[in-house]
């Protein structure tokens, strides 16, 4: 089985391929000595050329894989080549045009733009509520507020669209 | 001594004081909101009961259902914790009237030292040097304004009912107060029901230290020597040690005395904290008395070999300090961090959700004060605190090293926290030299992380992992690498899936 | 100091050593049979390396397998743990040939100290009281009969290279004798590879008792004080604590003394232990050294406040004991239990299989010395050792408590376990005033244990989870209760399922 | 939800019945105040009138249920008396002549009887090692051994039969 795997601004091809009683892994073309095995679901222990790796993969709000190798943290995106189900992940690649997402649940509690503002990146676009605490969403770009799908008062879920910057 | 006592609180503050309980073989009665049914703190109670909707407002600030509660379930006694109403005094009256005794000070001496500003006037009244700024609470903004312009900017703005960092706002200059303002008093009112702010100069570069007391009924009161926590963001402890690296035995007893003196003219009852800002010159200025457990008791616990709750539960029905206890002395070093669910890349957003999987550190020197679990849900309606780890080594040197390992080994997908924070913090040269101040960790994260080495070999570990995950999702056996027939070609991991199966057969 | 250790062993000790190792800042080196790919100390480890098929002789037994590990992995040092090889004084040459620190003393001193029958040998000739009978290995069991008729039944079978209760068996009249020498030798034979036994008088309610002591590569020579080891399971240890609750100050140092002057004359270094057995009359007897770290070395560690495992290093490469450890006083009470994955109920069978749920007890005063996880599975093929608790407090009876609290937390499914004994043990009259001897668990084992006050809350509550759990087996929705239309009739059953989808959603 | 559940000893009936937010629970007929959680599965926190009970249910290698129910411990077999499935249920039944089952995995090593011996009750029948300790198999009962299905040197596993006594 063959996939890629996009990670920190790279893309790398893994190929898994069953051989005896093990797992015979390649990256790029590369054969490695890897040993891989799985702990619980999305735990893996694997063992690298003797160097032992604990590795957790979960899946992000925002539909991108978290995958934890030790100390380190790292986005990824898995597509198989031979199937069309890769496409379901393109969804990040929006360029000028700026989602923003809420990062947890809460409740919007007060609006600092309004539509059509021109905004600096850093500035404070609304403030949300959660677990007794609020936290101002900030635009990651400079840019006009093009539209406010958030209201005052109201409560919001994980990745839901609270604006969109251009 | 108590036969039952009701825990007024939740996460893992009730957990830690229903393990006292059962340590002294008291039964422990647990309250629980909707949000909170499935928490660790009603699993492990003797007895637990609803005591209404998820919101604070409605369930555990709610003085009279948790009077229902001790009356039915018949409590002797009540523990409110730290948070909530731990420094209510309506809740320790409310006690007095069911004839239930409150765990902590009585209801006069909360608000005799509990009262910022109160505090600050007891303080003034025995000779315990105090902040510049205001000493009552301060009604129209325009007034507090002007106080700020004639001590000099920066001043913090602070709830009268305040703790924890809520209701807190740090003003720089002029510009900066009208918001300031605004955003202090709501969060104030929102976290205690009060929006009443008052406001002090704010000192460079200081440090926060704290001398834990403990007084008994009977008029003996003793200090357990001090707490640094200085290393804050946004006025919140996130790391706290004993001893302070720049304790000395001088300042220790002065501080001591200081805090003793205070209590004593408070009438004080139980034990308590008596907050100080430390200057460069090893001049201490009175911040605030808590008037309740600190959330960092256990790096006290720690050196002193003492267990403050059970203490606590003992002066409550009325027994001495035995006279020994003035004379603890520290041993080695003790370090506690707060894990949070919130997401430290993130603007230290709140991460509420699932624990979908967990690992914690075991072993010498390491302590947990576990609030959570794998497979429960954090829910989104309370402070974010999980959990606490404590370290003790021989030395500040071995503590860190200890954290550090615990750190290591310390794992969690599913929520968000703090711990890379952490791993930072403990080894920022600064901190290793013991050299913090209240706004230290503020500036630290003005600056971005330093680029960790890359590690090929972390990275490769992840991408087959990110591979093999992806494998699995697609379900089922990779296709089209023909060879091996299936019975010479079980891989590892089919092997792994098929012992499972076997090991659940009967 | 050393850059990379090999750790010749498995299980919990081995993820003790290794997070030693990560404290220290030196990289852990595991290795693992088949059997163990997937264990704690796998995954702890910096680095894993596999050494053969499960049977230990295969694998964790092979000196030559070890050793090439530590050539290819690159490594400096070697420590042995307990257990397997730690005795073995082949091992610590193939060190020394390959120019590997081996973790531990010379094996001269191993040989001079470690053989049960050379160490009683070297205590004669310095004045250390023994227990009477046989010095050397005895080939024929014709031999050992005429002994033990000589001094006297019952008398002790012991193995010459055991230890941990294998290849050990107490024979009280001439008709068990062939049996015991039957099983005694086989079982020597299998754990070591070595038939031979050697016998002794079995001194009538004596106590064990143990002195460890640290040596170090300049001539220092130190006792650390005494760990009370009497609650024994058929020769094995199951409970251990310090400080004695026998224990004099004149005692203390004789036994100390005389501990130090065997490690002397033996010219012994690094950790090791000595044995005793002591009378009623406080009169002490050696009994043999351990030449290595103890199963129990926990709970000198938390009443010291040392770490034997970095200790034992640092003696390894070369550094001083400072003075001052010389006047180490311990402070408070430690108490240790071993979790072994057997069947109380059922004669102690081993109890090895998947572990289907766990919570481990955290919190004031405990350490957990882990070795396994929720989920895996504990093989046929070891010592059926899972963890080790271990409580302190400051006094016994604050550690009792506390060990109470501890074991009624600990909740484990897919295998039994041993901790409903020390439910029973922490809880019988002459255990809790500190009047144990070696054969006191043996004896309290022939009574059957009281039957325990009916709990008709804890039998209805298991009741309904029998029920709920045949429901969730039988799966889907309840049938045939009418009524409540699928709307408002969400119980919190389908509530909490909802819930869950909900979490799993991104 | 009818049930019946024996257990030590004695057989219950517990009736479980959705109502609202929560379970109605009746044992015997009689409702009890009960509020049940599934924390994982197989771990439930029941509050039995205030009370607070964890209990863990597993299977047993012979086929009944394992209740831990906070520091006790239970054998239980649950019926639905609607339904056939309770049959399978029935294997604990025989009387006078006893199965004797491996307790774990291991090896047989030695065999302490012959069929046709008489036995008492907690005598010796062979020797199983298993994670490095020899553990002797006792008869449950006084009798005569009628069959052995075990040979020196052979693995056994969990809940294998190794012999009987009549």
């Amino acid at each position: 089985m063959k996939y890629e795997v996009h990670m920190e601004g790279k893309t790398r091809v893994v190929e898994l391929e069953r051989h005896g009683a093990a797992w015979r892994i390649s990256l790029d073309g590369q054969p490695v000595a890897a040993d891989a095995l799985e702990i619980s679901p999305g735990v893996y222990s694997i063992l690298l050329g003797g160097r032992s790796h604990e590795v957790r993969v979960m899946i992000a709000p925002d539909g991108s894989l978290q995958v934890q190798s030790g100390l380190y943290e790292f986005a990824a995106k898995v597509v198989d080549p031979r199937s069309w189900r890769g496409r379901r992940h393109g969804v990040l690649e929006a360029e000028g045009r700026q989602q923003i997402l809420a990062p947890m649940p809460g409740k919007v509690v007060r609006l600092l733009v309004k539509v059509g503002d021109k905004v600096e990146a850093g500035q404070g676009l609304l403030v949300v509520e959660a677990m007794k605490m609020q936290n101002e969403i900030r635009s990651p770009k400079s840019g006009v507020v093009e539209r406010l799908q958030a209201k005052e008062g109201q409560p919001v879920n994980a990745g839901e669209v609270l604006a969109w910057v251009e | 001594m108590f036969r039952k006592i009701l825990i007024a609180n939740r996460g893992e503050i009730a957990v830690r004081i229903e393990r006292a309980c059962r340590e002294m073989g008291i039964r422990s009665v647990a309250v629980f909101s909707d949000a909170d049914r499935a928490s660790l703190h009603v699993r492990l109670a003797d007895e637990a009961y609803p005591i209404g909707p998820a919101p604070s407002r409605e369930s555990y600030l709610c003085i009279d259902k948790l009077m229902e509660v001790a009356r039915r379930a018949g409590c002797d006694a009540l523990h409110p914790g730290y948070g909530f109403l731990a420094e209510n005094a309506a809740l320790a009256r409310a006690c007095a009237e069911a004839g239930v005794t409150f765990i902590g000070p009585s209801p006069e001496a909360m608000e005799a030292l509990g009262s910022k500003t109160e505090g600050r006037q007891l303080a003034r009244r025995c000779d315990v040097p105090t902040v510049p700024g205001a000493v009552d609470p301060i009604e129209r903004p325009e007034d507090a304004q002007l106080l700020a312009q004639s001590i000099g900017y920066p001043v913090l703005l602070k709830a009268v009912a305040g703790g924890g960092g809520k209701g807190m706002r740090l003003v720089s200059n002029a510009a900066e107060f009208a918001a300031g303002w605004r955003d202090a008093s709501s969060e104030a009112l929102n976290a205690f029901g009060d929006a009443r702010l008052y406001l002090e100069k704010y000192l460079v570069q200081p440090r926060h230290i704290e001398i834990q007391i403990l007084a008994d009924a009977h008029g003996r009161v003793v200090s357990l020597g001090e707490r640094e926590c200085s290393v804050q963001r946004r006025h919140q402890k996130v790391v706290e040690e004993a001893p302070s690296p720049i304790m000395t035995q001088e300042l220790r007893r002065k501080m001591g005395e200081a805090a003793v003196r205070l209590a004593r003219a408070g009438r004080y009852v139980n034990a308590g904290t008596v907050e100080f800002l430390v200057d460069a010159g090893h001049n201490f200025y009175f911040l605030e008395v808590n008037t309740r457990l600190q959330v960092e008791h256990p790096v006290t616990e720690q050196v002193t070999g003492l267990d403050l709750v059970k203490l606590q539960i003992a002066i409550a029905a009325g027994h001495r300090l035995p006279f020994a206890w003035e004379s603890i002395t520290p041993r080695g070093h003790a370090m506690e961090v707060r894990l949070y669910a919130e997401d430290p890349d993130n603007n230290f957003f709140p991460s509420p959700g699932k624990i979908l999987s967990r690992r914690t550190p075991t072993g010498p020197g390491i302590r947990l004060d576990d609030g959570v679990y794998q497979g429960w849900t954090v829910p989104t309606d309370y402070d974010p605190l999980l959990s606490k780890l404590i370290a003790w080594g021989n030395s500040r040197e071995e503590t860190i090293a200890r954290l550090r390992r615990a750190l290591d080994e310390f794992a969690i997908t599913g929520i968000k926290t703090n711990v890379g924070l952490f791993r930072r913090i403990l080894s920022e040269p600064a901190f290793l030299r013991g050299e913090m101040h209240t706004r230290w960790l503020d500036e630290l994260l003005q600056v971005r992380a330093a680029v960790r080495d890359d590690d090929p070999s972390a990275v490769q570990a992840a991408l087959i992992a990110a591979a093999l995950w992806q494998l699995a999702q697609d379900g089922a056996h990779p296709n089209g690498n023909g060879g091996a027939s299936p019975d010479d070609s079980s891989s590892r991991w089919k092997f792994e899936g098929r012992r499972e199966l076997l090991d659940r057969m009967p």
